[in-house]
């Protein structure tokens, strides 16, 4: 065997890392590590000139390992990794160690960091030393999408596929095409008819050879991997099958029920109506109560489901801008009507939102702010003698004065939330919820499209809740990111996937009900287990229930882990009692 | 002089170290006590690193994954969890305290829980005290 | 208490000068900015969102406006350009009118038709009661007999019954402002506290130390509303209260402590006026920015009555009776409605209001302090 | 046989350490092979059948065996001086059976210790008499001088914890078969495998040979030990719910346990890259657990009474933690 030939590189990150850890002291000091050739540190390793740094020392020192002490490696593995192909060496020969995030950031003694920083880098070139080199492996891509979902952000990315003349299956669970956006009047801050924006794009999806499009449907099943995925949907009852190289996951959200807030009691004040149905009545034309009656006084709640810690904490987005664009409509239509807004906080944030909150709050419109933690709205029935139909009680947080205001009708500004089959769905196509129950993408910052399983997307507000422009801004850069991978023809699968060494598997099968891509099966004949390694995404399980060490899963190997544990545990490196 | 144990922590790629990485991004400050060891999934993580762990001188281990329903690979976490429960079992029988090895699910978003995590989990084997593996080992040799 | 939110309120209160109430969205910088904001005492903010809620009770029971001395640098640094100063200079305006049991300050200010009417009513009675009742022979020695003529008996137990009715008007209305303020929202004042607090009143009346600290930009705002406030108030007293005193014959020497009394406020009022005037004429200054019609015949009438009378005082001494008589007789008729209405039920009050609203804020705060004592006795 | 003739005999020392000698017997077990293991081997040091004092092999020079089988661990003193002795006087040092090998059955002593274990021998069992509270010396005097007595140690020691090792030879005790062909390889001058291999033994685990039937549906609801069930004699044992370590031990023992309707239990030690066959079996089992239930999971493990034992019964003091600790 070829000699062992390390380069150590350790950066500064700026000051992110060189503040809380001493990074010379901890090049110096690794360099007497066995079989380290060069140990240097850099101010930005990342960076243009660190990369050259390390293709140079590996073609002058001749080296055939890399560890890179620095950020996370979920940030920067990958650049490590072109580098080293860069100089012509196997880019799984490279192995990072995270001082900036599991280090620097996060601790606040200097010499402890320094210290600590030593013991990760002493797991990496443990490590390391047992990298073997894997070599990529790539399959063709099917040229057809499926997207989930039939709203404006499923619309958006089908016609952006389809008019470059790619397959798209569009998939809709309802009977119809088109999503909340039907059952809007205006949309804010310009509005714009809703009707008029939709209604042209359904007839253009409809009238696309390129997209089949499959009502009343749902998904049954859903097996492969990017470039090769295959389904089973069932359409009213009706089972078909389905291949496609991409998923657009653009499920949309649904609207938060207020039942559970006592303080509205919105079962049984038929005047308390939610934004939906208050969205219905403007799409109809006339603002009425039940009775028939033109309100005189409409009070607006707002974050209702929203930014509150017994409901959903996060903000549901659009909210605030609806409600403002309501109080416009009814201005127009009830001119002497007094308009009141019970709201947390105005969020106004986006193209044109400041703009239409100054010009309603010119209206003669009452904004009222209430106590979202642990104060919100009651709504009572009024008396004769307040000539009006309910009292909302509340505690008005800017005057410090308790307050209350009349009410003809109150529209709930309800919360979005994520579809209640959102679990089930994310699990048929491999995407995680987040603490909100709605889809994590890849990188919050960084790749907001994409998600962690390879060739599925999640656009529009089954992400977060989104208003219309976000979610066509999303769906149609998830387009893009389709048809450029269309375009290459074919994609990179998984390398550190499992392998199975035929000289130990005995054919216990341990493995093969494991794995939860199926990608295990039996060789009858063999009387070995095999492994798919397309269908592998390298989690590991099997080989970690492998009881003949017969499996190794690739550049996570019993050795590569256990020599890691050794370098952190290293003598040498032990914390002192302080 | 308070006693400052060695932790080692097994975190899942996906949840786990991403959250430990979102509590480095915050600026979280926690215990410098642990090292992480990053594995693709909590499934991957088998007895034998554990009590290598212990072997090598750690004074605790911690194993964090997904949420149970939120493994990026379906069910891996499931997996840990089933060997977590024996292996405590098993290293109670060895005469060592079952809670120096501990599992704990955190997703990518909680980082501040990993910080916090990472400082009780400290606090607890500080109290535990030093773990006696490696000295026993190095009695026998 | 709970109190409704009218939005009907702030439409009405544009006719006492309200305005732009609507762009404050609560940052608030008025209330950082002000030098005379104290802890829990938050204005103009408060008083702004009083407004925009159309809190009636709440703004009643609010004396911050009078608290301000309208020194204009919350206008000046609003980033919403809100106005809160020229909002508290309003809400003195319509406080003025919730005091006043007559409904002739409403009247005034809502109204101002009837201002100017009853101003010019005013005059022409003054000026009739002359024509019927003055024996027109009396006139060629009207400079040196002036304490002679009987008539001037009348005119002066006619001045002291003005003086009474306006006294009593303006004293009724400063208790429905102590009801409104202190007793209403039931501050349990601890009675002990009446009495200390009553030796803050006249301190702060003569000195008016708090418009010190209003004096952001060293121009000496303080000095000239001192210089009016105290001439006026000087003139005040010296020619309704002591009329007797003046309607004599002899003319005393320059040096004499009335006539040098006289000088000073006269001194006073021109100076203090010139100031005002040149200050709304030219708007330069954040707190001149917005007359109200009500702050402009103020001015005209006190400078018409001040004019008038030392044009009085110098056709006496220079002996010209006939010119003596008849600027005396303009001089009493600028002055009856100008005490009639600014005094009571206009903008002269404040001299009133603003004292006893000093006073009342220190009963509010022993009572609040009292207040927060007993809670933490009783928490301990 | 008539060229073996011509070639010289070997050496060969057979020594007993902790141990019960069940591998002396399997040797003796050779039978009719007994005649060429003698047709090619002088047996220069054998304590259960041959009458050769230590200070004859004190006094043989160094290298001249050429091969010793030591079977049994390292327990006390003279086992460590013998085997410390046996590998200066021996070219080809075998571990001969599970307890050299991987610590044994007397390796279990290692959930104990030295004190525990003499307070229950010479104090507490019930047939004892000790008033005197006499212990075991490690010096005696009598009349004749001091006699020198082994210490017994704290720990049980496999062989290549004290000395190096040149092959393993596994199984409680190692199948005859398996020794004939290690010898007749070792005396006819075969290619050996690299020093420190196991020899004697398959490279794939006992379920390539076991013939039971195996299915991938290793779903364990419940556990049973071997008596709690009615075994149907042919489903893998592990599919049944008896937990058998025949995935995780090497093949070559010819399945003899299964054979006999009982699972595996590891003696002949782990495949090439196992580590810790304990805890890789621990990590199987585990994982076929079937829930998901972390309070359900908790109660089917309480099923495995004896985790320790159950999973290091032949390999303790060779494991990764070795021992119990305090």
């Amino acid at each position: 065997m070829e000699e062992t030939r390390i380069g150590l590189y350790v950066c500064w990150c700026g000051t992110n890392i060189a503040k809380m850890v001493d990074v010379e002291n901890v090049a110096k000091e690794m360099e007497s590590m066995p079989n380290v050739v060069v140990s240097k540190d850099y101010k930005y390793m990342c960076s243009d000139p660190g990369q050259d740094l390390i293709i140079k020392d590996i073609k002058e020192h001749n080296l055939n390992r890399v560890v890179v002490s620095a950020c996370s490696p979920r940030i920067h593995e990958l650049t490590f990794r072109k580098a080293l192909e860069n100089a012509g060496l196997n880019p799984y020969m490279f192995e990072m160690a995270n001082i900036r995030e599991h280090d620097s950031w996060v601790h606040t003694d200097r010499e402890e960091a320094t210290r600590k920083a030593k013991t990760l880098i002493a797991g990496a070139l443990n490590r390391v030393r047992w990298h073997e080199s894997l070599e990529k492996r790539t399959v063709d891509m099917n040229p057809a999408t499926l997207i989930i979902g039939g709203g404006i952000a499923g619309i958006s990315a089908a016609l952006e596929i389809a008019d470059s003349g790619k397959k798209v299956y569009l998939i809709e669970k309802s009977d119809k095409l088109g999503g909340h956006l039907l059952n809007v009047d205006l949309t804010y801050p310009y509005m714009y008819s809703a009707q008029e924006m939709i209604k042209p794009k359904i007839d253009r999806i409809e009238n696309n050879p390129d997209i089949d499009i499959f009502l009343n449907t749902q998904i049954e099943d859903l097996t492969g991997y990017v470039g090769n995925f295959q389904t089973k949907i069932s359409q009213d009852g009706a089972e078909k099958e389905l291949k496609f190289g991409s998923i657009i996951v653009a499920t949309g959200l649904r609207a938060f029920n207020p039942d559970s807030i006592k303080d509205y009691d919105y079962a049984n004040f038929p005047n308390v109506i939610t934004s939906v149905e208050f969205e219905a009545m403007l799409k109809s034309g006339k603002i009425l109560t039940k009775e028939g009656k033109e309100p005189k006084n409409i009070s607006i709640i707002h974050c209702v489901g929203s930014r509150n810690h017994d409901y959903h904490e996060y903000c549901s987005r659009t909210c605030c801008m609806t409600a403002l664009k309501y109080s416009n409509q009814i201005r127009s239509a009830l001119p002497d009507s007094h308009i009141y807004h019970a709201y947390a906080d105005m969020r106004a944030f986006g193209k044109g939102c400041e703009e239409l909150y100054t010009k309603t709050s010119g209206k003669d419109v009452i904004f009222l702010m209430y106590d979202q933690k642990n104060d919100l709205p009651k709504i009572k029935k009024a008396s004769v003698k307040d000539k009006c139909e309910m009292l909302i009680e509340l505690n008005e947080k800017l005057s410090g004065e308790s307050v209350e205001v009349a009410a003809d009708m109150v529209i709930l500004m309800v919360a979005m939330e994520s579809n209640d089959n959102a679990k089930t769905l994310g699990q048929t196509v491999g995407v995680s919820l987040c603490g909100n129950e709605f889809y994590i993408e890849k990188h919050p910052k960084l790749d907001p499209v994409a998600t962690t399983t390879d060739g599925v997307y999640v656009v529009g507000s089954c992400q977060s809740p989104k208003d219309i422009p976000d979610s066509v801004s999303q769906a149609r850069a998830a387009a893009a990111r389709i048809l450029a991978k269309i375009n290459y023809g074919t994609v990179e699968v998984e390398v550190t996937t499992a392998v199975v060494n035929e000289e130990l598997c005995c054919g216990c099968q341990t493995c093969v009900c494991v794995c939860p891509y199926t990608a295990i099966s039996y060789d009858e004949e063999k009387n070995v287990s095999v492994v798919n390694e397309v269908l592998c995404k390298g989690c590991g399980t099997c080989g970690s229930a492998c009881p003949t060490g017969a499996i190794k899963c690739r550049h996570y190997t019993d050795q590569q882990i256990l020599s890691q544990i050794e370098g952190l545990l290293s003598k040498s490196l032990e914390l002192q009692e302080v | 002089m308070s006693f400052q144990p060695t932790i080692v922590s097994f975190l899942c790629n996906w949840c786990s170290y991403t959250g430990a990485d979102l509590a480095g991004t915050s600026r979280m400050k926690y215990a410098s006590n642990i090292r992480i060891i990053r594995v693709m999934c909590s499934g991957r993580i088998e007895p034998t690193f554990v009590l290598k762990a212990f072997r090598e001188g750690a004074d605790g281990v911690l194993i964090c994954g997904c949420h149970p329903g939120d493994c990026h690979y379906h069910e891996g976490n499931y997996k840990c969890l089933r060997r977590f429960h024996l292996l405590q079992k098993y290293i109670k029988q060895m005469g060592m305290d079952e809670d120096r090895l501990q599992l704990k699910w955190i997703s990518a978003s909680e980082g501040k829980q990993f910080a916090e995590l990472a400082d009780s989990f400290t606090e607890e084997i500080r109290n535990l005290g030093p773990c006696k593996v490696k000295e026993v080992m190095e009695t026998l040799t | 208490m709970i109190q409704r939110v009218n939005p009907d309120l702030k439409k009405y209160l544009v006719k006492y000068g309200v305005q732009d109430w609507n762009e404050c969205f609560h940052c608030g910088n008025c209330t950082a900015i002000c030098p005379l904001t104290d802890q829990g005492f938050l204005f103009p903010r408060k008083a702004i969102r009083q407004v925009q809620m159309g809190l009636k009770t709440s703004l009643a029971s609010n004396f911050d406006p009078w608290l301000c001395y309208y020194c204009g640098e919350c206008s000046e640094t609003c980033p919403r350009d809100a106005n809160p100063g020229e909002l508290m200079m309003s809400l003195r305006r319509y406080l003025t009118s919730v005091y006043d049991w007559t409904g002739f300050s409403k009247l005034f200010y809502t109204k101002k038709i009837w201002e100017f009417l009853t101003i010019i009513i005013l005059f022409i009675l003054v000026i009739a009661s002359f024509v019927v009742w003055f024996p027109k022979e009396q006139i060629a020695n009207f400079t040196t007999y002036i304490g002679d003529h009987s008539f001037l008996k009348v005119i002066e137990a006619g001045d002291l019954i003005m003086a009474a009715v306006v006294a009593f008007v303006l004293i009724s209305n400063i208790f429905r402002m102590w009801y409104l303020t202190i007793l209403k929202p039931k501050y349990k004042v601890p009675f002990i506290e009446y009495f200390r607090g009553i030796y803050v009143l006249p301190g702060v009346f003569a000195s008016q130390i708090s418009f010190r600290k209003c004096d952001t930009d060293g121009r000496l705002y303080w000095v000239n509303h001192l210089l009016l406030m105290t001439g006026y108030t000087l003139m005040f007293i010296l020619v309704v209260v002591f009329l007797p005193k003046f309607q004599v014959s002899e003319v005393y020497n320059w040096y004499h402590w009335q006539r040098l009394l006289g000088y000073y406020a006269t001194f006073g009022l021109l100076f203090g006026l010139s100031a005002m005037f040149i200050g709304r004429w030219r708007k330069k200054s954040e707190k001149f920015k917005f007359s109200h019609l009500s702050d402009w015949l103020f001015i005209i009438m006190l400078f018409l009555t001040t004019l008038t009378g030392i044009l009085v005082h110098i056709f006496r001494l220079a002996d010209m009776p006939y010119a003596t008589y008849y600027l005396y007789i303009i001089h009493l008729a600028v002055l009856v409605p100008m005490i009639c209405v600014e005094v009571p039920f206009s903008k002269w009050s404040h001299l009133a209001y603003r004292p006893f609203s000093i006073y009342f804020y220190y009963l509010k705060k022993a009572a609040l302090s009292k207040q927060h004592k007993s809670k933490l006795a009783a928490a301990a | 046989m008539g060229n073996e003739e011509k070639k010289p005999k070997i050496n060969l020392a057979i020594y007993w350490g902790a141990a019960c000698g069940g591998c002396c017997v399997s040797v003796l077990d050779v039978h009719e092979s007994l005649f060429d293991v003698v047709a090619a081997a002088d047996l220069v040091f054998w304590p259960i059948a041959l009458d050769i004092k230590y200070k004859d092999v004190e006094a043989m020079p160094d290298g001249f065996i050429d091969v010793t089988l030591f079977n049994g661990a390292v327990r006390n003193s003279e086992n460590e001086y013998m085997a410390k002795l046996l590998r200066k006087k021996t070219k080809i040092l075998v571990a001969y059976g599970s307890c050299s090998h991987m610590g044994g059955i007397p390796g279990l002593a290692n959930f104990s210790d030295k004190e525990s274990l003499l307070q229950r021998v010479f104090d507490d069992t019930e047939s004892t008499e000790n008033p005197k509270k006499i212990r075991p010396q490690t010096e005696y005097e009598v009349k004749e001088g001091v006699l020198d007595l082994p210490e017994f140690y704290n720990d049980v020691k496999t062989l290549d914890q004290v000395v190096n090792v040149d092959y393993y030879l596994p199984g409680c005790p190692p199948q005859t078969e398996r020794l004939v062909e290690v010898f007749m390889a070792i005396v006819t001058g075969a290619e050996l495998p690299p020093p420190g291999s196991v020899v004697g033994a398959l490279v794939k685990s006992q379920c390539d040979e076991c013939e039971r039937k195996k299915s991938d549906n290793k779903k364990i609801n419940k556990f049973y030990r071997p008596w709690e069930i009615e075994d149907d004699g042919e489903t893998c044992f592990l599919e049944q719910g008896v937990i058998c370590l025949g995935p995780a031990t090497r093949g070559g023992c010819g399945v003899r346990c299964i054979k006999g309707n009982a699972p595996c239990r590891g003696c002949y030690g782990p495949p090439p890259d196992v580590i810790d066959p304990g805890a890789k079996m621990m990590s199987a089992i585990a994982t076929m657990i079937d829930s998901d239930d972390p309070e359900e999971i908790a109660a089917i493990v309480e099923q495995i009474d004896d985790p320790a034992g159950l999973f290091y019964r032949f390999s303790l003091p060779s494991s990764i933690l070795r021992r119990t600790i305090k």
